[in-house]
């Protein structure tokens, strides 16, 4: 199966070009799951990855929520992390500089209350050495706006993404919500405001309820799918997000191996982020890598040729 | 810390739900109250891997003749415990560890208590082994609920039984026994259900003695990194004074006075 | 865990009402996996249901889509049937006939591609003998208005189901989609279009790739993704409905036994549909319902107290 | 048809990859060309039950005194099969069959080209069992593909073979061989790769001689109602003339001039 092409593998077969910015490949680990990265040095090489997103960084630290905070479902988990973090200015001066020897980008990832605070922190995160670009995870309740996600409402996605904009000149990755009914119109709102790429998805929400105490697993009641059980809904949605998008995508969503993060890739993906994989096997996006290149070779096709080559019957 | 896989020396049945499982492992140095995450299927489902305390080191000092490695002690609850119970000598197990904190090694001249109930008692067994003397309080409804009593004597160990039906030992809660021991040169470890460990803090709290307890938490990665064995603690000398540490990299032991027993 | 209510049990614990119906349990089977029912004989009890609900009916017969129609996926599968069925006029009087002696609910699931379609297969059900209610499939493209899916256009879904109210006097019970960012919009516009009862949810929408051929698993390239994956979404939403609905709810996805269903319950559902269990064991819903008198009776509460009875922190 | 579990009697591996199963089971009538869906996992992934042939019925009158049931022969391709590969007998597993329409026995008088490759050879064996005598065309990449033509010959069946690279019986396709067997008093009866049973298909229909061909399709429930392993059919007669069957119900046996080989 699969006829390899006859032609020539391009020199640099997994490098793929994303906001103005080269990756040595297109495997990155989603935010939130790979921590500030040094904490998996130990388990893999960092060097091996083509990006590193780290946990979402607000403006002050955050506690985060009471736990239970996870809980596994069927091939997947819920989480309510709550956001925890360290805040912007300590990641800056403590959990960046571990990284600083470790030859791969890092990207972080961002989250506001308010849009301010989304533009404060994409402005103390400017010219930082060692910050590639920032990932705005827009799934995040305006509080000023009564609680409205600003991921779910292509107006309010267009207004954070502008004023970030404006208070940085990094690259920027919106990274949009699975929780709406047309992706494209998230996708058309996130160009409009000048991002230079988009990542997806972020979690689904779901719930879990203990029924012998009838009571929600998780404090908060609901939390994020993420793991395997979410790939389908995650590819179909690259998938669509690539029939209106401009800007390069960068596809996850329950990726545990090479296979997996093919089919965002062809689906229409640029470059993918591993998640939840990570937990099960800190090795888990290196092992992605290596994977995505035995198959380049195999096929004789680069990872660029491969972004968006499905073909439909 | 690694991650391996790690072949299944013996995987034997202690009693109905009980096993003891022996995975070779060429591991760096583990201590009481460490603790290894174990990769029980290969299918999605179960997705995360499980976490189970350290009972022994076996092999090179042990005295297992079966190869070198841990021995965990388990007891079936779940769908993940289950599937391991049906494995067999010669698989494979994919182990991440040794992880977490372990107890601190008791000052010199301390009086060791160990309090515990259910597998509470794995962790406790290697602190044991490690130590010149001790008492060991073990709490459970009936003397069926009581095991490895003969493994700790057979270190030297004290051992006293609370039961509360009275079928062995003193009729009654295992706090009732706690409260003859401490002394101020007591030092107590604890692990075991989340209300025992919450009720022997209190007491340690409320007579001045140090007590550490290993708490047990949902786990996803085991390292830190995914921030959901969240449990919250108090800092007794900052004024923002109530953050989450995490069980698995921060702990899992605590200071029982630590701990916010309130949000357990 | 769980302490027991010490109050009586009511009589018939089980019995729920809706849409002026009772329902012997709170047990039915989902539309699409159970066929017309009397395939299920041979293997399990058709009396042990709530009700019976069929394969979706259309005006004429429909051929269904060219295959692979499924496929497996982590704890899920795919299907794009294409709404395969024997035509509303051959399920009269060569279908239901057959499930004439079982002594349960038979509820008729209905499509179309046209609000007409719609009124015409309502009509023809109207008054016949055997049909305890309509399930209105809103899932569907509306070919007149583009492909643009009833079910998730709330105006769309209010002129549908306002439509089917004036063509029927049988009990409505309107099918909600999940791929929708407000399950709550969905449920006010069936309320206010004169639906007796909601269900939820139908399929989220999702794709596999096979990364060899570069092509969708699915002729369709798109399907439906349903089983254990999908449940903690379905419970969340059904939560979410909850909150909103004045009618009672008939929730499902994903559930596998009776553990699963009192998610449901407890989440706020009156009653539950089992269906891609019964492809895994046709027996399943069976078993679902003597597993749901199992715990009520251990916990003294009866379903209708369930429904509804979750707790938050 | 019922749905039951099932002991495992044995699962033997016959070659690399290769297995025989043997499954106690109390069973209805099995016809040749009937097939089974396992269940097997009692997790949640793999989800779905996989469907499988039926190679020959075992006990009361057949060979094995392991025990009363079926025997079915499958090879590991994915997770499924992985699965059960590791099953020991005593352990059960959900049975539901048997399932499908079988093959037709051949008339009075026909000669019998049973024609294969692969796991196709599963439910000729049963066929093969049943008739007088016969001839078995068994197609393959190299001699190391063929197997079970000894336990054929047993039966009194003619055996001839065809190896893509000649290492067996004559050089070429199966097509060959079959085109040397056709007569008008033939029936073929084929089970293999699509592509042979296309071929398989197109040289009968071309000789005006009666073919069943037994086809595969993902399936979900093997009783017909998924509607999930369609296939799409010529009725030859009406005007509306092109429809889907499901393979699990209407088929997995077709005659071969009503399958539309275009859409498979
Ligand atoms: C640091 C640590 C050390 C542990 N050491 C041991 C040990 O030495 N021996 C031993 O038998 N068990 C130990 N446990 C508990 C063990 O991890 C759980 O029993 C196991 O994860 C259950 O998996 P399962 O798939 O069988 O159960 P599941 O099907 O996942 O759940 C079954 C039941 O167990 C509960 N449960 C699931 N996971 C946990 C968990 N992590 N902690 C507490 N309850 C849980 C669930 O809420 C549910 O009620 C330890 C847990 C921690 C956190
Ligand atoms: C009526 C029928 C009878 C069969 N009889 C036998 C038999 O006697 N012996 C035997 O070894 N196999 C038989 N098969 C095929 C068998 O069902 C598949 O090999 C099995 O389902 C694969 O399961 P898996 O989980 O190991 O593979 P998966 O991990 O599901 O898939 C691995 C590979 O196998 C392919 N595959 C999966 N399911 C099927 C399927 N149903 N048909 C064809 N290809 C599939 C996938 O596309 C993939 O390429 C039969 C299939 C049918 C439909
Ligand atoms: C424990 C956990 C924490 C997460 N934290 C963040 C976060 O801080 N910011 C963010 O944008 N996404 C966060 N995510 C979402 C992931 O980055 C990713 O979008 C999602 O998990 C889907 O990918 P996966 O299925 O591979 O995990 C988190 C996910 C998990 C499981
Ligand atoms: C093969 C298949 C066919 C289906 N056909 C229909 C249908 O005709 N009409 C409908 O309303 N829902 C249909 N559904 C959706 C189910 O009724 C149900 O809403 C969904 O599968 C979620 O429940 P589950 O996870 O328990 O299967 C179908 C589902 C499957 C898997
Ligand atoms: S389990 Fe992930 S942080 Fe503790
Ligand atoms: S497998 Fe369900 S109809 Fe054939």
């Amino acid at each position: 199966m699969g006829t390899p092409l006859k032609k020539k593998l391009p020199k640099k077969p997994l490098e793929v070009a994303i906001a103005g910015l080269k990756f040595k490949n297109p495997v990155m680990t989603a935010s939130g799951t790979f921590g500030y990265g040094a904490e998996f040095a130990p388990y893999t090489g960092l060097e091996k990855l083509g990006a590193i997103v780290v946990k979402g960084l607000s403006l002050y630290p955050r506690q985060g929520n009471p736990g239970p905070r996870i809980v596994e479902t069927p091939c997947g988990m819920l989480n309510a992390i709550g956001l925890q973090n360290v805040g912007v200015d300590e990641f800056i001066e403590k959990k960046l500089p571990l990284l600083k020897d470790v030859k791969t980008h890092v990207i972080a990832n961002i989250f506001g209350e308010t849009i301010d605070d989304y533009m404060e922190v994409a402005r103390r995160l400017d010219r930082v050495k060692g910050v590639s670009a920032l990932e705005i995870n827009i799934s995040c309740p305006n509080v000023k706006k009564g609680g409205i996600v600003f991921g779910t409402d292509p107006q309010e996605a267009f207004r954070v993404v502008s004023a970030i904009r404006k208070s940085t000149s990094l690259p920027l990755i919106t990274k949009l919500s699975p929780n709406v009914t047309d992706i494209k119109v998230m996708v058309k709102a996130a160009e409009d405001a000048g991002t230079d790429a988009i990542s997806l998805i972020n979690t689904l929400t779901g719930m879990v309820i203990d029924v012998e105490r009838r009571r929600p697993v998780l404090a908060t009641a609901t939390g994020g799918l993420s793991g395997p059980a979410i790939r389908p809904v995650a590819v179909r949605m690259v998938w669509q997000a690539a029939q209106a998008a401009k800007v390069p995508l960068i596809g996850m969503g329950g990726i545990m191996n090479a296979r997996d993060a093919l089919e965002f890739i062809i689906a229409g993906a640029a470059a993918v982020q591993v998640g939840t994989a990570s937990f099960i096997d800190p090795d888990a996006a290196a092992k992605v890598a290596s994977g995505i290149e035995e198959y380049v070779q195999r096929h004789g096709v680069s990872v660029r040729e491969l972004t968006g080559s499905l073909k439909l019957a | 810390m690694q991650s391996v896989e790690s072949k299944i020396l013996y995987n034997d049945r202690l009693a109905e739900g009980y096993f003891r499982l022996g995975l070779s492992w060429k591991t760096p140095e583990v201590k009481a109250g460490h603790f290894v995450m174990l990769r029980l299927s290969d299918g999605m489902d179960p997705l995360l891997r499980r976490p189970f305390g350290v009972f022994r080191v076996i092999g090179a000092k042990g005295k297992s003749t079966r190869g070198t490695g841990i021995e965990l002690l388990y007891r079936v609850v779940g769908r993940g415990t289950t599937i391991l119970s049906a494995k067999r000598p010669g698989e494979s197990l994919g182990i991440l560890g040794p992880l977490g904190n372990g107890f601190p090694a008791p000052q010199k001249g301390r009086k060791v208590v160990m309090v515990t109930g259910g597998m509470g008692i794995v962790p406790l067994y290697l602190l044991a082994q490690r130590l010149p003397e001790g008492t060991l309080l073990f709490g459970a409804r009936s003397k069926k609920e009581t095991f490895l009593l003969d493994e700790f004597r057979e270190l030297g160990i004290k051992i006293k039984t609370a039961t509360e039906d009275g079928s062995a030992g003193v009729k009654g809660f295992v706090t009732a026994l706690l409260e003859k021991e401490l002394s101020t040169d007591t030092v107590v470890y604890a692990c075991g259900p989340v209300g025992m460990l919450k009720a022997v803090s209190r007491l340690c709290l409320d007579a001045g003695v140090q007590c550490f307890v290993s708490l047990e938490r949902s786990m996803a990665c085991g390292i830190g990194v995914c921030l959901g064995c969240a449990v919250r603690t108090i800092n007794h000398e900052a004024r923002e004074n109530r953050n989450y540490k995490m069980v698995c990299s921060d702990g899992p032991v605590f200071d029982g006075k630590d701990v916010d027993w309130e949000l357990l």
